[in-house]
C-alpha cells in the first residue's frame, strides 16, 4: 500500500488549498455596491490619481470642507465656519468640536496643519503639491528649496487653523476640498511610517472606515462610530468593487452583482437607450461631466507652426456628427476647450464657441497657412492614442475624417506610458489628450496653456493669452471681471491655439431604482454619507 | 489529406485575391449600422465607399474587380463591428494579416532552428553542448512573459523613435519567430545526429566524399522531411501566438486588422445588454477552422514524412 | 551583509547541491539534486534578463496626465530606489528576491509585491487547479470512452472533439461558451468570484483545451496498452472488461503525467487571458499590466514567481512519473 | 458424466479488410478431468489459435466462430458474445501464454495483480486475498513470497514470471489449465522446472492440462494424450506413448522424424519436413497436407480425410492410416 502515500499527500495538500481558496470566494454583501473602476494607486490621499480613487477616498475621509455638487461651493465638513480677510489674503478655519479619528483618537488642528505639510514635502511625492501654491512658502517647500516652518499654515489652538497667501486665490475654498489635502493620521503615520495605508494600520476621518482590501476584487469600508454623525448615516457598509472593464461593471450589473456602476460602456449605451422604460435601460443616469476630450498639436513639427492650418485641423472636425454617431453616449460636442457647467468662481462661466469651418474655408485656411510656411501640402503625420478601445475608434474616424481635407494622417496607437514620454519629450505631430477638472473653475483648464504650464506640452507659447491670465489671476474675488478674461484667453486659444477639442466627456452610470442620494454632477464626485438603500 | 490540403489551398487562393472580391471597404466606419446583427437580406450594395489596395499584387487585382463588379459589393452578411464597419470585410483582411504574418515568422523560426540544430548535429561535442543548452535555457523561460515584455519594450522603443523599420508587423514577427524555433532546432539537430552517424554517411566519407558534399548530399536532403514537418506545426502555433498578443493588446493594433485584433474587439463589443455574438463567433470560426486545417495538414504531413515517429509520439 | 541571503541562495545552494549530486550514487537522488541546484540559478538567469528588459523600457512609474515636479519626482525615485545604478538596483532586487521581498509595488503603492503576490495567488490557484481537475476529470474519461470504442461513433464523436478542442485557442474557445451560457441562458456570473460557480466557467474555459489534450493521450495511450499481451492474460483469469481497462488506463497516465507538467505551465499562461476576460481577481492580469505599467518590481516578483511555478510543477510531473510507472527511472 | 473439455467441429475464421479467411476448419477435442492433452503443430497450424478461442480470447471482430460448439465443464462457451466466457475464465480454465516478459501488467505489483484476481474469484476481504496470493505463490515455487509480492514484474525473471502467471491462472481454482507453449521462451534449464511444476499441479490439484506445444520433447514429459494440428485440422489423436512410437499420419510422421533422438544412430539426422506450411488463404483443396506428402495418392487432393478411429484411443485422419510408413 505504501506506493499510495505519496499521491494520497498530494491529494490531501491540494484539497486543503482549494478549500482555502474556496474560503475566499463567499464574502457577506455591504449593503452597498458600488462599481467602481480600477483600483485606487494608493489610499494615501497625496498619492492616489483618479476620480475612481477620489471617490473611494471620500468614504474614508473628509477635508475642511467638502464639495457641494449642486450648487458647486464647498460646504462645511471637518470646518464649523471660516473667515476669509478683507483683502483675501487670510483664511482662518474653526473646526468642530470633538472630531475624531476612526481609532477614537481626537483630531486637533495641529494634526490638520502637520498633514498638509507632509503633503508639501518632496519626500511624500505628491502628485498635486502644487495645489497649495497659493500659500506663502508653500511652493518652496514642495520644491525642496524652503523650511517646511517657512510655510504659512498656523494652528494657533487646537481648534483654528490659519492659511496665509501670498496672492489672492479666486478659488481657495474650492481647492482645499480636494482629496489630495485630506487630513492624514499623524500618529499612525509616525508609529508605521509609509506602511500606514495598509488595512491593518489604516486609520482615517470620514464616515467610514477600512475594512479591507483586496486587489482587483473590492475595498470594504463599514460606518465609521467616531464620525461627527455617524448617528445619521444611513449604511453600514459599503464595497467598492475595483474593476477595469466597464463591460464587466455593466455585467455584473445586470447580473444584480452591483447596486450601482460607476461606468457603462460606450457601446451598450444604444441599447440601454433603446429601452427607457425597463431596466436596465431605466437605471441609466447621465450627466455631463467637466472633463474635455482633445487633440494636442505640436507646434515644432513641420506645417504645424502656423495657426491657420491648426485651425484648419480643428474646426473641420464635425463634432456634432462625432457624438451623435460615433459615440452616443451622451457626450457634447465641444466647440470650446472649457466644459459647459463649469464655474468662475461663484458665477457660471460660458465659453465661447468657436464657429466651424466648412470644407472650402477649411481648405482655405490650409492653403494660406501652408503658403505662409513655404509648403504645398501638409506632410503625412502621425496621430498618437492609446489602445482604449474608444480612443482607437476616435482615432479611426479621425483619420479618415482627414482624408476629405487632403491631409493624411495615420494613427499609431500606444501604450498610456509611451504617449505620455513621447507628448513630454514632444516627439509627436498631433496626440489624443484629455483634461479632467479637479474643480470648478474654468481657470483651471485655460491654465494648462500658458507658456510656463507643464501640462502645455505643445510648444504654443503666445504672449496675449498669458497676460490675459495673468490679469485674470489679479482679479481674485470679482468674478465677472476675471471671467471676462478667461473668456477672451479661451477664445484667443481656440483660434490660435494647438488643440483640437473634440467632445465633453459625459458621465455614465447605472444606478438600481432603490438607491438614493446619488445625485449625478459635474465632477462625478459621490458623497457616500448622502446615499441610502429604500427597498 | 486531399481534402485537407484543397481546403488550404482554397483558403489561400481566397485570402490571396481578396482584392478581387466584392467586399466592403473594412475600414469604413459607417456608424448608423454600427453592431447590425448577421443579414442574409441583401447580398449586393450599392454607392458604398470601396477599399483602398495598394501594392504590386493587390492594385491590379482591385483594378480588376472595379472592372468586374463595378460598385455592387456584399452587404454586411456577418454583420458590423461597433463603429459599423463590415465583419466579413474585416475577415479577409485580418486573415491576410495573420496568414502572413504566421508564415513569414515561421519561414524565419524553420531557418533559426534548421540552422542551429545542424551546427549542433554537424560539429556534435561542445559546440552541440553549448547550443543545446543554450536553446533549454531560453526553454526553460516563461516564454510568454518574456515575450510580454519584449512586445512591450520594443513597442515603446518604437513610440520612441519615429522613423524607423520597426513597425508593428516587424515587431510581431521578430518576436514570435524568435520564441518557437526551439522544437524545430531539436528536431534537426537529432535528425542530423542520427544521419551523421548512419552507415551510409560513414560509406561516403570512406568514399572521400568531402564534408561539404556529405552535407549537400545527404544530410540535408535527408533532413528536410524533418524541417518541413516541423515547420508545418509551427505555422499554427505562431498563428496563435499572434492572436494571443493581439488579444492581449500587444500585437496588432487598431486600425492594423488580424484575427486577433477582431476577436478583441468582439469582447470588447460584448455586454449583456448588447450580445453581439457575430462579433466573437466568426472571426473565432476562421482561427479555429485554418487551425484545423493546418493541425490536420500537419498530422497528414508528419505522418507521411516522418512515419517511424509517427506512431512513437502522440 | 545585506546579500547574504542572497548569495547563500544562488551560489551556494546550486554548487553544494551540484557537488552532491556529483557525489550520490544514487542516479535517482542525483538527478533530484540536480534539478533542485537549477532551479535558483535558472531563477536568477530569468531575474536577470527582465530586469535588463524592464528596465530598457522607456517612461518610467511616475509619469502622469499631470507633469510631476522634477523635485517630486526625484524624491519619488528616491523613495523607490530607482535613482541608484542599474547595477546597484539589480544587486539590491537580487538580495531581496533571496529574502522574498520584492519591495514596494510602483503602481499599487499601499502594496508590497509579496502582498499584491499573496492577495492573488489564491483566485489564481484555485482557478488553476480547478482547470486541471477538469482536465482531468473531463479528459481521462472520454479518453478512456473513446479509447475502449474505439472506431464506433462514440470515438469518432470524441475524436471530432478533440480535434476541435485542440484548435481553439483559451480566449477563443472562452468566447463561444460565455456567449450562451452567460448571456443567452443566463446559467453562470459573466464576472467575479463572489460565489463558488463563478469558477465553473473560468476553470472549465482554461481546462478544456488540456483535457483535450489528456483525452487524446490516453486514447491512443489505452489504445496501444491494449495491444499489450498482459491484457490475455488478466481476461483469461477471469477479470472484467472493467479492470482491464483500468489497468489499460493505468499505462496511459505515464504520457498524461508527463504532460502535466506542461499543462500546469500552460494553465499559468492561460488563466491570463481567462482573469482578464471574467474580471478574476487573481495574479494573471497584473502581467501584463505591470508591464505597461512600468510597475518594474511587480512585473519582476511575477516573472520570478511564474518562472519558480514553472519549474515546480514541470519538476513534480517528472517526480510523479516513476509513482506511475515504476519502470520510469529519473535521469 | 461429460468430458471437462469437449470441442465438436470449431471452425473460425478472421475477417480482415473484407476478406474471411479460415483458420480452424472442423476441430474436435475431448479432455477428461484430470487429463493431460498435448496440442502439436508447427507455427501457423493453429494451436494456438484453439486454445484462445476456447476461452474466447479472440478480439471479435476481427474472429469470428462460424460452426461448432465448445462446452468447458459442461458450459457451451461457443454461442453468444464473448463474455459467455467470463463464467469458466480463471474458475473452470486458466491459461498460460508463451512471453512471460509481456504476460504481467508491468505497472501492477506481482501481489495486487494476483489479490485482484483472488478477489474476482471468492469474494474476500483484500487481507485475505493477500494471504491467498502468498499462498499461491508458494504453491508455484516461489522463494521469499513476502519479498515477491512488493515486487514489479519487470524486476523478476522469465522463470519467475513465468511461475507468477501460472499462479494467476490457479488463482481462481480451475479444473483446467491451458498452457499455451510456456516453455518455449524460457531457457533450457528452466524450462524443465516448469515442466516439472505444470505436473506437480497437476497432481496435487487434479488438474486437466491441455498443453500447446511444437516441441515433442516437451509433449512426451508432459502429456498423457496428444493431438496433431496441421492446417486447422486435428489430423492424429491418441495417448503420446502411441502416437510417439508409432504415427499414422504422414505428418505426424515427419515430425517424429524431425526430433532429434537421443537413442539413434549418430548418423541417423533429423529429417526436416519439406516445404512450408500452408497459408490459411491459400489452402490446397483436399488433404491439406497433400502437397508436401510423400506417399499422397491422386484423392487426397480431391477430398478431406476425416478423422477415422483406429482402435479405442487412437485416431487419424488419412486414409493411409500409416501404411505408407
Amino acid at each position: 500500500m505504501h506506493s499510495l502515500r505519496l499521491p494520497l499527500i498530494a491529494l490531501a495538500t491540494v484539497l486543503a488549498l482549494l478549500l482555502w481558496c474556496f474560503s475566499l470566494t463567499g464574502t457577506a454583501p455591504a449593503d452597498l455596491v458600488i462599481g467602481n473602476g480600477p483600483d485606487p494607486r494608493s489610499l494615501d490621499p497625496a498619492q492616489a490619481q483618479s476620480v475612481a480613487d477620489a471617490r473611494v477616498l471620500a468614504s474614508l475621509f473628509e477635508g475642511l470642507v467638502i464639495p457641494d455638487p449642486l450648487s458647486g461651493t464647498p460646504a462645511a465638513a471637518m470646518a464649523q465656519h471660516w473667515t476669509e480677510s478683507q483683502d483675501g489674503l487670510r483664511w482662518s478655519f474653526t473646526l468642530r468640536p470633538g472630531l475624531k479619528w476612526s481609532d477614537g483618537r481626537a483630531i486637533d488642528a495641529p494634526d490638520i496643519a502637520w498633514s498638509m505639510l507632509r503633503f508639501l514635502k518632496p519626500a511624500t511625492g505628491a502628485r498635486m503639491a502644487d495645489l497649495l501654491d497659493a500659500v506663502i512658502g508653500a511652493e518652496d517647500c514642495r520644491r525642496g528649496r524652503g523650511p517646511a516652518s517657512a510655510v504659512a499654515i498656523e494652528a494657533p489652538d487646537a481648534s483654528t487653523l490659519i492659511f496665509r497667501l501670498r496672492e489672492r486665490h479666486p478659488c481657495f475654498l474650492k481647492l482645499l476640498a480636494q482629496f489630495p489635502l485630506y487630513p492624514v493620521p499623524r500618529h499612525v503615520y509616525e508609529k508605521h511610517g509609509a506602511a500606514w495605508t495598509s488595512a491593518q494600520h489604516f486609520v482615517s476621518n470620514g464616515p467610514f472606515r477600512l475594512v479591507h482590501w483586496r486587489l482587483r476584487d473590492r475595498i470594504r469600508v463599514e460606518r465609521n462610530p467616531h464620525w461627527r454623525d455617524a448617528a445619521q448615516l444611513p449604511l453600514g457598509s459599503i464595497d467598492w468593487r475595483c474593476i477595469d472593464s466597464p463591460a464587466t461593471l455593466l455585467n455584473l450589473y445586470v447580473a444584480g452583482a452591483l447596486d450601482i456602476a460607476m461606468d457603462v460602456p460606450l457601446s451598450a449605451i444604444p441599447a440601454l437607450l433603446a429601452s427607457p422604460g425597463s431596466a436596465p435601460g431605466s437605471d441609466l443616469r447621465r450627466h455631463p461631466r467637466l472633463g474635455t476630450f482633445f487633440l494636442r498639436m505640436n507646434v515644432a513639427q513641420p506645417g504645424f507652426a502656423h495657426s491657420a492650418v491648426r485651425r484648419a485641423l480643428s474646426l473641420v472636425v464635425d463634432r456634432d456628427l462625432l457624438c451623435s454617431q460615433l459615440l452616443r453616449g451622451g457626450e457634447e460636442p465641444a466647440w470650446s476647450f472649457t466644459p459647459t457647467g463649469m464655474h468662475c468662481g461663484a458665477l457660471p462661466y460660458s465659453a465661447l464657441r468657436a464657429s466651424p469651418l466648412s470644407l472650402d474655408e477649411a481648405r482655405a485656411e490650409l492653403r494660406i497657412g501652408l503658403q505662409a510656411q513655404g509648403m504645398s501640402t501638409l506632410p503625412a503625420f502621425e496621430l498618437l492614442h492609446t489602445t482604449d478601445p474608444l480612443d482607437s475608434s476616435v482615432a479611426e474616424w479621425l483619420q479618415h475624417r482627414y482624408t476629405i481635407l487632403g491631409v493624411t494622417c495615420k494613427t499609431v496607437a500606444l501604450d498610456a506610458q509611451s504617449l505620455r514620454t513621447r507628448m513630454a519629450d514632444g516627439d509627436y505631430a498631433m496626440a489624443r489628450s484629455s483634461w479632467m477638472a479637479d474643480y470648478d473653475d474654468a481657470s483651471n483648464y485655460l491654465e494648462c496653456f500658458e507658456s510656463s504650464s507643464g501640462a502645455n506640452r505643445t510648444g504654443w507659447s503666445h504672449a496675449p493669452y498669458d497676460a490675459l491670465l495673468r490679469e485674470a489671476r489679479s482679479l481674485a474675488g470679482a468674478d465677472a471681471e476675471r471671467a471676462a478674461k478667461l473668456r477672451a484667453a479661451e477664445a484667443l486659444l481656440l483660434h490660435e491655439g494647438p488643440i483640437v477639442p473634440l467632445f465633453h466627456y459625459c458621465s455614465r452610470s447605472l444606478v438600481q431604482p432603490y438607491v438614493r442620494g446619488f445625485e449625478p454632477n459635474p465632477l462625478e464626485w459621490l458623497n457616500p454619507a448622502a446615499l441610502r438603500v429604500q427597498r | 489529406m486531399k481534402l485537407c490540403v484543397t481546403l488550404i489551398a482554397g483558403c489561400a487562393v481566397l485570402v490571396l485575391l481578396t482584392p478581387l472580391l466584392p467586399l466592403a471597404d473594412s475600414t469604413a466606419v459607417h456608424l448608423p449600422r454600427a453592431l447590425q446583427t448577421p443579414t442574409l437580406d441583401i447580398f449586393i450594395e450599392h454607392g458604398e465607399p470601396r477599399p483602398t489596395w495598394s501594392g504590386p499584387v493587390a492594385a491590379p487585382l482591385a483594378t480588376l474587380r472595379e472592372a468586374l463588379f463595378g460598385d455592387a459589393q456584399f452587404a454586411p452578411l456577418l454583420g458590423t463591428d461597433a463603429l459599423g464597419r463590415c465583419l466579413l470585410a474585416r475577415i479577409f483582411v485580418g486573415a491576410r494579416v495573420s496568414l502572413l504574418l504566421a508564415l513569414v515568422a515561421s519561414v524565419a523560426s524553420l531557418s533559426i532552428g534548421a540552422l542551429w540544430g545542424a551546427v549542433a548535429g554537424m560539429r556534435g561535442g561542445r559546440t552541440d553542448q553549448l547550443l543545446m543548452r543554450g536553446a533549454d535555457v531560453i526553454g526553460a523561460l516563461p516564454l510568454i512573459f518574456m515575450v510580454i515584455f519584449a512586445v512591450a519594450l520594443l513597442r515603446a522603443w518604437r513610440g520612441a523613435h519615429t522613423e524607423t523599420w520597426l513597425d508593428q508587423g516587424a515587431v510581431l514577427l521578430c518576436i514570435t519567430a524568435a520564441v518557437s524555433w526551439i522544437p524545430t532546432a531539436r528536431m534537426v539537430r537529432a535528425e542530423v545526429m542520427s544521419l551523421r552517424n548512419a552507415t551510409f554517411v560513414d560509406a561516403a566519407r570512406i568514399a572521400g566524399c568531402s564534408n561539404a558534399s556529405i552535407l549537400r548530399r545527404h544530410l540535408l536532403p535527408n533532413a528536410a522531411p524533418v524541417a518541413l514537418a516541423s515547420w508545418t506545426i509551427s505555422v499554427p502555433r505562431i498563428l496563435v501566438l499572434e492572436s494571443f498578443l493581439s488579444f492581449l493588446g500587444l500585437g496588432v493594433e487598431a486600425p492594423g486588422v488580424s484575427w486577433g485584433v477582431l476577436l478583441r474587439q468582439g469582447y470588447d463589443a460584448l455586454t449583456a445588454v448588447h450580445v453581439s455574438w457575430w462579433l466573437i463567433l466568426f472571426p473565432a470560426t476562421a482561427l479555429a477552422a485554418v487551425l484545423l486545417l493546418l493541425g490536420a495538414l500537419g498530422e497528414n504531413l508528419r505522418i507521411r514524412l516522418l512515419p517511424q515517429q509517427a506512431r512513437g509520439t502522440p | 551583509m545585506e546579500h547574504l541571503p542572497a548569495v547563500l541562495l544562488f551560489v551556494l545552494t546550486p554548487v553544494v547541491l551540484l557537488v552532491c549530486a556529483r557525489r550520490s550514487c544514487s542516479a535517482r537522488r542525483g538527478s533530484l539534486l540536480r534539478r533542485a541546484a537549477w532551479l535558483p540559478l535558472t531563477v536568477l538567469c530569468v531575474h536577470a534578463l527582465s530586469f535588463a528588459l524592464v528596465h530598457a523600457v522607456p517612461g518610467g512609474p511616475f509619469d502622469d496626465d499631470r507633469p510631476l515636479a522634477a523635485e517630486t519626482r526625484a524624491a519619488l525615485e528616491a523613495r523607490f530606489g530607482l535613482d541608484r545604478p542599474a547595477f546597484e538596483q539589480w544587486l539590491h532586487a537580487v538580495s531581496g528576491m533571496a529574502r522574498a521581498e520584492f519591495g514596494p509595488s510602483l503602481a499599487h503603492r499601499d502594496h508590497s509585491v509579496t502582498e499584491v503576490l499573496v492577495a492573488g495567488a489564491p483566485a489564481s490557484l484555485l482557478l488553476g487547479a480547478l482547470a486541471l481537475a477538469w482536465t482531468l476529470a473531463l479528459g481521462i474519461p472520454f479518453g478512456l470512452w473513446a479509447a475502449l470504442r474505439r472506431g464506433r461513433s462514440a470515438d469518432l464523436t470524441i475524436s471530432a472533439c478533440i480535434a476541435l478542442l485542440l484548435a481553439l485557442p483559451t480566449f477563443v474557445l472562452t468566447g463561444l461558451l460565455l456567449i450562451p451560457l452567460v448571456f443567452w441562458w443566463k446559467l453562470l456570473p459573466a464576472a467575479g468570484l463572489d460565489q463558488p460557480s463563478a469558477v465553473l466557467l473560468p476553470s472549465l474555459c482554461l481546462g478544456l483545451p488540456f483535457a483535450a489534450q489528456v483525452a487524446r493521450l490516453v486514447r491512443s495511450g489505452v489504445a496501444e496498452a491494449l495491444q499489450g499481451e498482459w491484457r490475455r492474460t488478466l481476461v483469461a483469469a477471469g477479470l472484467p472488461e472493467r479492470a482491464v481497462a483500468f489497468a489499460a488506463l493505468r499505462l496511459s497516465l505515464v504520457s498524461v503525467v508527463a504532460f502535466l507538467g506542461n499543462a500546469a505551465a500552460g494553465v499559468l499562461t492561460g488563466s491570463l487571458v481567462v482573469e482578464q476576460i471574467f474580471a478574476i481577481p487573481g495574479l494573471g492580469a497584473h502581467f501584463v499590466e505591470s508591464a505597461l505599467n512600468r510597475d518594474f518590481t511587480l512585473a519582476l516578483g511575477m516573472v520570478v514567481l511564474y518562472t519558480a511555478l514553472a519549474y515546480v510543477l514541470n519538476w513534480a510531473a517528472d517526480l510523479m512519473l516513476p509513482v506511475v510507472d515504476p519502470r520510469v527511472e529519473l535521469s | 458424466m461429460s468430458a471437462l473439455l469437449e470441442v465438436r467441429g470449431l471452425r473460425l475464421e478472421f475477417n480482415t479488410a473484407g476478406r474471411s479467411i479460415e483458420v480452424l476448419r472442423g476441430v474436435d477435442l475431448t479432455l477428461e478431468r484430470g487429463g493431460s492433452l498435448a496440442l502439436v503443430g508447427e507455427s501457423g497450424s493453429g494451436k494456438s489459435v484453439t486454445a484462445q478461442s476456447l476461452l474466447r480470447l479472440l478480439d471479435e471482430p476481427p474472429a469470428r466462430i462460424t460452426a461448432g460448439s465448445i462446452h468447458i465443464a459442461g458450459r457451451c462457451v461457443s454461442e453468444g458474445p464473448a463474455c459467455v466466457a467470463n463464467a469458466v475464465r480463471g474458475s473452470v480454465a486458466g491459461m498460460v501464454f508463451q512471453d512471460p516478459q509481456s504476460a504481467l501488467h508491468p505497472c501492477t505489483r506481482i501481489g495486487a495483480a494476483l489479490a485482484a484476481v483472488v478477489r474476482q474469484h471468492r469474494h474476500c476481504t483484500w487481507r485475505e486475498a493477500e494471504q491467498r496470493s502468498l499462498e499461491l505463490l508458494m504453491e508455484v515455487g516461489l522463494d521469499a513470497p513476502q519479498r515477491r509480492v512488493e515486487q514489479w514484474p519487470h524486476q523478476l525473471s522469465g522463470g519467475l514470471r513465468q511461475r507468477v502467471a501460472i499462479a494467476m491462472a490457479l488463482a481462481g481454482d480451475p479444473q483446467l489449465l491451458i498452457a499455451d507453449e510456456p516453455t518455449t521462451a524460457l531457457d533450457a534449464t528452466v524450462q524443465a522446472r516448469v515442466l516439472g511444476l505444470l505436473s506437480r499441479l497437476r497432481a496435487q490439484r487434479g488438474l486437466a492440462l491441455l498443453l500447446i506445444t511444437h516441441d515433442l520433447g516437451v509433449v512426451a514429459a508432459a502429456a498423457d494424450e496428444m493431438a496433431v494440428m496441421y492446417a486447422g485440422r486435428i489430423v492424429e489423436q491418441g495417448p503420446v506413448r502411441e502416437v510417439l512410437a508409432q504415427p499414422l499420419h504422414p505428418y505426424s510422421q515427419a515430425l517424429r522424424q524431425a526430433l532429434p533422438r537421443t537413442d539413434a544412430l549418430p548418423r541417423c539426422a533429423p529429417v526436416s519436413l519439406r516445404g512450408l506450411p500452408p497459408l490459411p488463404e491459400h489452402l490446397p483443396t483436399g488433404c491439406a497436407f497433400h502437397p508436401r506428402c510423400s506417399h499422397a495418392l491422386p484423392a487426397c487432393a480431391l477430398e478431406v480425410p476425416a478423422l477415422v478411429a483406429r482402435n479405442a484411443q487412437h485416431s487419424v485422419a488419412c486414409p493411409l492410416e500409416g501404411q505408407g510408413a
